[in-house]
C-alpha cells in the first residue's frame, strides 16, 4: 500500500473522524455564549482520520521499530534488560491508574505507604539514610543532587564552586553540574581507565564542592580505590556523588552508601527493569547521607497519627524540583520488581548481568580489540580504531548489526576510547542469545576485513537506508506544514 | 522469581569458557570491606503472589471510578479513548529506548516528529522539541531560555500561575543571577498595569499561565505586547486541552509556550509519568532544551527522520548544553499525539466546548442556590473558584458523604474557597446532584 | 539472529524456565504421598525457555503475520471489518473476564440481564421472535439450527430427510445439514447468479425439511424473488433457514425474518465486529420464529421473580449443544458494539459496506471480468478465467497482493464462478484504502498481461516464498518430534 | 457512534464514480416491502458512555477477585501469567482471519503447529488438530469419529463423564443410528466389570474421563485394555493441566483423548470462549475434525507452514467433511501454547503438583473436622466431592456470609454433598479459613 510511508497529516482527509463524545448538557449553548469571541480560536488544522486508520498507521510504525521484546539491545550504560509484563498489568490497576494527585492524604494510603516502603527498600538497597522519589530520570536526579551538595556547602556558610568530573563521565554529569550553578573541573582517567589519584589530588582545592563518578564507571570497569577516594574527597570537606545508572552489577554484591558515597541518584529505568518507553519516562530518586536530609525536596511523606500524610513545611529544602510527588507510575513498577525478585533475585540478577558481560567479552576479544581488557562488571567497551585503515567505523558496525536484527550497542562513548563500542548485554538474556550476537560480530569482522564498502552500505533491510544527520541539522525541518515540502 | 534465563548447563559452559568456578572469580579486584551478604530485605516471591500484594495496595486507593471528583489544580480527569492504550502498549514502542540508531527506531522518530508538528500548531509556535519532565519543570526551562538569552535582570511571574509551578521555577534559578518577582493578579487575571508598577529593573521574562491557576482566561495578547515592549519574552503556561478551542498563545504573541500534556490521554496515575511541552518562536530553536527530531533524507534520497539539533544536548555539549535532560517523556508524548489525532480538528474543538459548556452549567447551577458565588467573574475553560458562604471544611464534609470530592481546597483562592474543575467526564446527573447538594447546604 | 524462524522447542534448553510458582501449603507433602505411582506421569517433553525469549519468540511470529490492524483485508464471505479496541478492553473487566460459569444466578445478575437483552436486541434487527446465544461458530449455529428443523417436523410426526442447499453455498451449509442427518439435494443457480425457481420447484418434494441460503446469496447479490421462494418453500411444509454469514449489507435496510426465513444463525465475530483472532473464537446465535422456540437448546434465560435464571426445565428441547451457555467473552463484545451504534448507526454500517462495495466493483470492472455486473450488497466476485491464457490464477493475483502488503480476498468460492475472486471490502475501510487497492489491482492486471512469470514467482517479500500445500498434505509433518526432521 | 470513515466529500465522490446520489440508489431489486424504517433500538452512544454502561452491567456480577470460590465443574481458576495476556492481544494475532493464505500468516500457523505438537505430547497422542469449540463438542467430535469409523453399533459412556458432556454428545447423537448406555460409576470411578455386564451390543466406543466429574482419577489403561479387547474406541476426557503430572492417556491406550483447554490460561469469562482439543492416534488422522496445520517448504526450500489435509473439510467436502467446523478457537489456541511454553517442562509439573497438594490439604483439614466426609475414597487431582453432615442448603448460607462459595451444588454427587476445586490459587489461610468454618458448622 502506497501510503505506508506518508506522516499522518498527508493522510487525513476533510471530514472523516474517529473521536465520539457524549452530547452537551445543556442544548443549544455554545462556548461563543460564555468566551469572549478574541479569546476562541480561528483555526486548528489537526489531522482527520478514522479510527482504523489510525491504528494501522501506529501499527505500520510500529513495525519499524527495534525494542528489546523483538531484539537483543546490548546499549551499554542503558541496561536494556527485559520489562516484565507483569508490571505493566500492574500499573494498569484501577486503584494506581486513576488516582488524582490533589486526592486527600487519606484516601490514597495505598500509594503513600508504597512510596515509603520504596524509599526504605532503595536505602536498603544503596546503604544511603534517606531517599526522595521525585526526579523524573537519571539527569533530573543528578540535578537534585548537585542542589542538595550546593544547599548543604550553603548552609555550611561555604559557597563551593567547582565540581569534578571524570572525563570517561555522562554527558549529564557535567551539565547537570553546570544548570546548578557549578563550574566544571575534568580529570583524566589513568592507564587502567580508572580515576587517576594524582589528577583528582590536583584538583581537590576547597573549592570543590563535590566529586561525581559512577561505579563500575562508564568503561563497565569496577573502580577499586574508591575508599581511599573517599577519603580523599572528604577530607576536603567535598561530598562525593554516585551517577547509579550503573547500579546494575552491584545488586546483592556491594553498595555506593558503603563506599562513602554522600549523595546517589538511581536510574529506575535501567537497574529496576521499568521500560524505556523508546526515550522516556524514567525515574531518577536520589538517596541521601543523613547530613543532606534536611535538604530534600518538598514534599516528605511522614507519619500522622494513622496516616501517612505529605509534609512540605520543612525550612532547610531546597522546594520542589517538579509538579506533584515524582513518576509514580514508573515507580510502582520498579517496586513490583524489587517485591518479586527480593533479596535472592537482586542477587542473581547483578551476578548475571556480570556473567553475561564477560562472556561476551571473553569471546570477543578474539576478534576485537578491547582496551581494557579485564574481569569487567555489566559491561565493556571494544575499540575499531584498528579497522579505520579500512575506512570503516564504529558506526558501520553499528548499522550492520542492524541488518542482522540486533539494536547496535552504544558507539562513541565513553569518550576517551576512540571508535568505541559499549556493549551491556543484562543479564535477561540468554546464552542463546549471546551466542549469535557473537556469531555476528564475528562475521561483521570478517565482513569489514575482506568488504568494507558492504559495512558502510548498511543497513538495507530497514524501512530506509543510512540517514543523512548532516543534512538533518544543517537544515532543520522539524515540524509538518501543510503546502511545504520542507527538506 | 527473578528474570535471569540461564539453566545450570549454561551456566557450566560459561563458567568454563571464562576458566571460573563462581561469579566471584570475576569480582577479585571489589575490596572485601565493603562486601555484602544481603541486603535484609525480604525474600522474592511469585507472579501470582506479586499481584495479591500490589492488588492489595491499589485497594487502599480511592479512584476517580469510585469516587466522584472535581479536583484538577494542574491534573485532569479526562476521557482516554481506548485506541491510546493499545497503541501506546505496543512493546515495539514502549520496550525500545531513545532513538539513537535512526535507521531501526523510524517508528519512534515518526510519531514525535508527528507530535512536534501537533504541538506547533496547537500552541502557535514554530519549533517544538520531543517532550520535558512535566509542566512545571518546562515552565522552569522556559525560564532558563530566557537568562540564556539575557544573562541578568528580573524574572517576573504572575501570582495566578499555579503555585507549584512558581516553586519549580524559584528552585531552578536558586543559582542564577537573577531574581523573581510575583505579581499579584487582580480580580483573578493578570493586570499590566500591576507589572509596570511592580518590576523595575530589566525585565527578561514574564510568565503568565491561561487558563490560569484559578480557571481563568488570561489576556495573552495583553500580556505579551507588554512583555515585548519590554523587550523580554513571553512565557505563558498553558492546558493544551482549552487549546482546541481558545486561541492559541503563539498566536497572540508568546515567545515561548509551555505546559503539562496530561490533558492529552495521560492517565492521572497519582502525579506521573506526565508530559511537559514545549513550544518556542523559530528565533529560539538553537536555544532548546532537550531532543528534538527532524526530517532528511536516506542515501537513496527517501525521507526518513532523526534526533537533530545535537549540539544543543549534554551528550555532546556537556556542560555548555542547553539543557542536562536525557531521558525524557518519550511514550507520554506519544500517547499525547494519538490523543491529538483521534480527537483530530474536529475533535479537539468539541472536547474543548464540552468542558466550556460543562463547567458553566455547574457554576451558573450552583450559583443559583445562593449558598455559594463565584469568586472570580471571569470567563474560565473548565476551573472556577467557588465560594461557600459555609465553611468550606464543613462543606467537604457534607459532599464526602456522598462520595464526592467537590474540589481542590486550595489556599491561595481564599478562605471558604474551593477551586473546582468540570470536564467531559461529568454528565447532567453529576452536576444535577452537586447543585442539588449546595442547595441544601 | 539466526534462530529467528527456529520452533520454540528448537529454541529450548534444558534447565531454563519462565514460570513461577507459590511454594506447597504443607512442606514436604509430595504428589506421590497422594496419587499412586502408576498414574503419575514418567516424562514431559515441553520446552524450556526464559521469559524474554518466549516474549521475542512470539513477538517475532507475530510480525510474520497479516492482520485487520495491519493491512487491508477484503477477504470475501468473512467481514473482516475493524475490531473496534473499546470492546476488548470492556471485555477485560474483572466483572466480566473472572466470572466462574457456575456461580450461582443471583451473583452474576449483570451477565444474565446482558445475555437477555442480547437475545432480544438480535430478534429486532432479524425479525425473529426468540434467540439461542449458545453456538460458538457460524458453522455450529447452522448444526443447532438444522437440529431445530428436525426436531420440529418430527415433533408434528413427519420425519423429513432432505436439505435443499443452492450450489453456490458456503460449504458448511451442506456439511451441517450432513452432521444433522439430512441428504442433501443441491440445486443450480440461474443466470443471473441467484436461485433458480424451477430447479427449485422441482426439487421441492415433502422430503424436504428445509431450504438453506444466505442472502445476499455469495455472490454478493440480493436474492430479490426472497418471498415468492419462502412462499414455495412454507407452502410445502418445508422451513427456510437463513445462513447469517452475509448480514452485514442489510443491517438498518431489512430482516430476514421479514423475508420468511423460520431460523437465522448470525455471525458475530463478522457482522458485529468482534475480532477473528486468526480463526476463533466466533459465536453464531440462533434465531427462530415462535413455532422453533419449545426446541431450543438448554438452558434458556428465564425472570424468576426478582432475578434472571436459567432454566433447564425445557421438555421439547434439543438438550445441550455444549457446555455453559455460549461464548460470553465474544458475545460481550458484539453487544458493546450494537449498544454504541444504536439504529442510526448500524444502519450507516449496512448502507457504507454496499458503498464501498459498488465503488471498488465500479473501479475495477474496466480492468477486470466481473460476471454478475450489477448493483452488489457487500461483495462481488470477480473471475480471472480470461487470464488462464496467461498461464495466471486467481492464486497468482493472490499473492501478488500479499507482495504489496494487501490480505488477498477469498478465492476459489463460490465454487459457481472459475477462477473466482471474492472482494468484500466492509465498511470501515476509507476512500483512501480503496483507491490504493484500486492501484495495486490495476497493476497487477498490467502485470499479469505483460510479465505473468513475476506473478508466478510471488511473493517474494515475505518470510517464505510460496509454499507447497501438495507436499505438505502428501507427507503429513503435523507436529514436532525432537530428533525427528519429519519434511 | 460508527467505525465508518467517510466524510462528506469522500461520499460525493464515490456518489459520483457510481452515479448515484444516494445509497437507496443500489437497493433498487430489493422489495420495498420488505424494506425497514428503524429497528426501533436505542439510539447509538459514544466510547466514554459506553464505558459507562458496560460497568454498570459488570459491577452487577461477582467475580473470583471479590468472592473466594472453590467451584470447579468443567471450568477452573488458574493463575494465568501476564505473558499470555500480553502476547495474546497482539492485534497481528487477534485480528486475523484463518490462515488461509499461508505466506501471509506464518504467525499464526507456526504457532499452531506447535500447539499441536504440545497437545500431542501431552496428551500422549500422535496427531491434534488446530482446536474445536469447547470440551463437550470435542468429547461429542471425538464419538462421530467412531461413528464414522465403525457406522453402528452402542457408545458407552461413565456416568463419572461431566453431565453437560453427556447432554453435548447425546443431543450430537440424535440423529445416528447408535444408541449410547450410561455405565454407572463404581464408588466415584468406572468399574471394567460393570461395562461388561451392561453392554451386549457391538460396542464402537467407551467414552470416560479422567480426572472425572467427582475428581477421581481413573484407571485409564484398564480401561482402554477392556475397550480394545471389544475392538472399540476408547476416548478419555482429560483435564490438560492435570496431564502435567498424570500419566498421558494416550499412553495409557486412549485413542482419542479430548478436553477443555480453558486451565490452560484461558480466562472464565462465564463460561467461553473456551477451547477444545483433541489429539488421535495416526490410524485416525484422516477421520480428524476441523482444521490442521502442517509444515511444508517453500519454492526455495525453506520450511514454513499451511493448513494441510484438507480434503477433510467441509470448504472441500461440503457434505462429506469429517465435520462441518469452520472457524475455531484459534486465539484459544494461541492462549494455551503460550501457556504451556511459559509453564514448560517443569512448570507443567510443578503446577501439577501444586493442584494436588493443596487439594489434599483442604480435603484432609476438612474431614478431620468431623463435620464432613469425603464421599469417594480415589486418588484425585484438584477436585473432590464432600459430603456434610450438615444440609448442604444451610452450609452454603454460613459460607456465603464469609463470601466463600465452598464448591459446586451438583446433584449427580448425591444429597448435602458438593462439589469442591483446590487449584493453585488457593493459599494456606484461604484453605484453614474454610477448614475453620467445617469445624464451626
Ligand atoms: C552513566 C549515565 N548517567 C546518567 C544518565 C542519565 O540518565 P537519564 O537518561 O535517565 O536522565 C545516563 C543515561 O543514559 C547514563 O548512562
Ligand atoms: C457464508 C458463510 N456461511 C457460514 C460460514 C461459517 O461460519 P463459521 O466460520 O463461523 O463457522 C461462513 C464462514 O466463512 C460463511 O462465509
Amino acid at each position: 500500500m502506497k501510503n505506508n510511508t506518508s506522516l499522518i497529516f498527508e493522510k487525513s482527509v476533510k471530514g472523516r473522524k474517529a473521536f465520539s463524545l457524549p452530547g452537551p448538557v445543556a442544548k443549544g449553548k455554545k462556548p461563543a455564549d460564555y468566551i469572549p469571541a478574541g479569546f476562541l480560536r480561528s483555526s486548528l488544522e489537526f489531522p482527520e482520520i478514522s479510527e482504523l486508520d489510525i491504528v494501522r498507521h501506529y501499527t505500520n510504525l510500529a513495525s519499524k521499530n527495534f525494542s528489546v521484546d523483538g531484539n537483543f539491545y546490548p546499549l551499554g550504560s542503558c541496561t536494556m534488560k527485559y520489562n516484565p509484563k507483569i508490571n505493566e498489568r500492574i500499573c494498569a490497576y484501577e486503584g494506581f491508574k486513576d488516582v488524582h494527585p490533589l486526592f486527600p492524604c487519606k484516601k490514597v494510603q495505598g500509594y503513600m505507604s508504597l512510596l515509603k516502603e520504596m524509599e526504605k527498600l532503595l536505602c536498603m538497597i544503596t546503604g544511603m539514610d534517606e531517599f526522595c522519589l521525585h526526579p523524573s530520570a537519571g539527569a533530573h536526579g543528578e540535578l537534585l543532587g548537585l542542589m542538595l551538595i550546593r544547599a548543604f556547602h550553603d548552609k555550611q556558610g561555604n559557597r563551593r564552586k567547582k565540581i569534578i568530573v571524570p572525563d570517561s563521565s555522562h554527558g549529564t554529569n557535567p551539565s547537570s553540574a553546570a544548570m546548578a550553578g557549578y563550574r566544571i573541573a575534568s580529570i583524566k582517567s589513568d592507564r587502567d581507565g580508572q580515576i587517576d589519584l594524582n589528577e583528582l589530588r590536583n584538583a581537590l582545592d576547597d573549592e570543590v564542592a563535590a566529586l561525581m563518578m559512577t561505579n563500575p564507571n562508564t568503561l563497565g570497569l569496577f573502580e577499586d580505590k574508591i575508599l581511599e577516594i573517599a577519603g580523599m574527597v572528604h577530607e576536603k570537606g567535598a561530598l562525593l556523588y554516585y551517577d547509579g545508572a550503573n547500579l546494575n552489577p552491584l545488586l546483592g554484591l556491594c553498595r555506593p552508601g558503603d563506599m562513602g558515597f554522600d549523595v546517589v541518584h538511581l536510574n529506575l529505568h535501567k537497574t529496576f527493569s521499568t521500560p524505556h518507553g523508546g526515550g522516556g519516562p524514567g525515574s531518577g530518586p536520589v538517596g541521601v547521607k543523613k547530613k543532606l536530609e534536611p535538604f530534600l525536596p518538598v514534599p516528605v511523606i511522614r507519619r500522622e497519627g494513622d496516616i501517612l500524610t505529605f509534609d512540605f513545611n520543612c525550612p532547610d529544602s531546597i522546594g520542589m524540583i517538579k509538579a506533584f510527588w515524582g513518576n509514580t507510575g514508573v515507580i510502582l513498577k520498579a517496586f513490583a520488581y524489587i517485591t518479586a525478585l527480593g533479596d535472592e533475585g537482586l542477587k542473581k540478577t547483578g551476578e548475571t548481568s556480570v556473567l553475561n558481560a564477560n562472556y561476551l567479552r571473553k569471546k570477543l576479544e578474539e576478534h576485537y580489540n578491547i582496551p581494557f581488557n579485564k574481569a569487567c562488571m555489566h559491561e565493556f567497551v571494544i575499540s575499531v580504531k584498528d579497522l579505520a585503515s579500512k575506512g570503516v567505523h564504529a558506526i558501520d558496525i553499528a548499522k550492520a548489526l542492524i541488518d542482522r536484527g540486533i539494536h547496535p550497542p552504544t558507539v562513541y562513548f565513553p569518550l576517551i576510547v576512540e571508535e568505541s563500542i559499549m556493549v551491556e548485554p543484562t543479564e535477561t538474556e540468554s546464552k542463546s542469545t549471546l551466542d549469535s550476537f557473537i556469531d555476528e560480530m564475528v562475521q561483521i569482522r570478517k565482513e569489514a576485513e575482506q568488504d568494507p564498502g558492504s559495512l558502510k552500505n548498511a543497513p538495507v533491510n530497514m524501512s530506509v537506508k543510512r540517514l543523512d544527520e548532516f543534512k538533518a541539522a544543517r537544515f532543520p525541518d522539524v515540524r509538518y506544514k501543510a503546502g511545504k515540502n520542507n527538506i | 522469581m527473578d528474570y535471569t534465563p540461564h539453566g545450570r548447563e549454561d551456566i557450566r559452559q560459561m563458567f568454563e569458557s571464562l576458566k571460573i568456578s563462581s561469579v566471584k572469580d570475576l569480582y577479585s579486584n571489589i575490596p572485601e570491606k565493603i562486601r555484602i551478604r544481603s541486603y535484609g530485605i525480604a525474600e522474592g516471591i511469585s507472579e501470582p503472589e506479586l499481584r495479591g500484594v500490589l492488588e492489595k495496595f491499589a485497594g487502599m486507593n480511592s479512584s476517580v471510578k469510585n469516587l466522584k471528583s472535581y479536583i484538577g489544580g494542574g491534573a485532569y480527569e479526562h476521557f482516554i479513548p481506548a485506541v491510546i492504550d493499545d497503541i501506546c502498549s505496543k512493546p515495539e514502542f514502549y520496550t525500545a529506548y531513545t532513538p539513537y540508531q535512526a535507521e531501526a527506531s523510524q517508528g519512534i522518530l515518526q510519531s514525535i516528529y508527528e507530535y512536534q508538528s501537533m504541538i506547533c500548531e496547537l500552541t502557535g509556535t514554530d519549533v517544538s522539541n520531543a517532550s520535558l519532565y512535566d509542566g512545571a519543570t518546562a515552565a522552569a526551562e522556559a525560564v532558563l531560555i530566557s537568562i540564556d538569552k539575557y544573562d541578568e535582570g528580573t524574572v517576573a511571574i504572575s501570582s495566578a500561575v499555579n503555585p507549584m509551578y512558581r516553586k519549580v521555577i524559584e528552585t531552578y534559578l536558586k543559582s542564577s543571577h537573577c531574581n523573581i518577582e510575583i505579581v499579584e493578579h487582580t480580580e483573578g487575571i493578570t493586570d499590566v498595569s500591576r507589572i509596570e508598577r511592580q518590576i523595575s529593573g530589566k525585565l527578561i521574562s514574564f510568565i503568565s499561565q491561561s487558563p490560569n491557576f484559578f480557571g481563568c482566561v488570561e489576556d495573552v495578547k495583553a500580556l505579551s505586547d507588554y512583555v515585548h515592549d519590554k523587550k523580554a519574552l513571553s512565557i505563558v503556561i498553558a492546558n493544551p486541552l482549552s487549546l482546541g478551542i481558545l486561541e492559541a498563545p503563539g498566536r497572540n504573541g508568546a515567545d515561548i509556550v509551555v505546559g503539562e500534556g496530561q490533558p492529552l490521554g495521560i492517565p492521572l496515575c497519582f502525579g506521573g509519568p506526565y508530559l511537559g511541552f514545549m513550544g518556542v518562536k523559530k528565533e529560539l530553536m538553537r536555544r532548546l532544551p532537550g531532543r528534538i527530531i527532524g526530517r532528511t533524507l536516506d542515501k537513496d534520497g527517501k525521507k526518513g527522520f532523526v534526533m537533530t539539533l545535537q549540539a544543543r544536548e549534554q551528550h555532546i555539549r556537556r556542560e555548555k548544553a542547553t539543557s542536562n535532560i536525557c531521558s525524557n517523556q518519550a511514550l507520554m508524548a506519544l500517547r499525547a499525539a494519538v490523543y491529538m489525532v483521534y480527537m483530530g480538528k474536529e475533535g479537539m474543538k468539541e472536547v474543548g466546548a464540552l468542558n466550556i459548556c460543562n463547567s458553566h452549567y455547574l457554576a451558573e447551577g450552583v450559583e443559583k442556590t445562593g449558598k455559594a458565588v463565584l469568586k472570580f467573574k471571569k470567563p474560565f475553560f473548565n476551573e472556577f473558584v467557588i465560594e461557600f458562604k459555609k465553611d468550606a471544611e464543613e462543606v467537604f464534609k457534607i459532599f464526602e458523604k456522598e462520595n464526592i470530592l467537590p474540589g481542590a481546597q486550595v489556599k491561595e483562592a481564599g478562605r471558604n474557597s474551593i477551586l473546582c474543575c468540570v470536564t467531559e467526564t461529568k454528565n447532567k446527573n453529576d452536576m444535577d446532584e452537586y447543585i442539588e447538594i449546595v442547595r441544601k447546604l
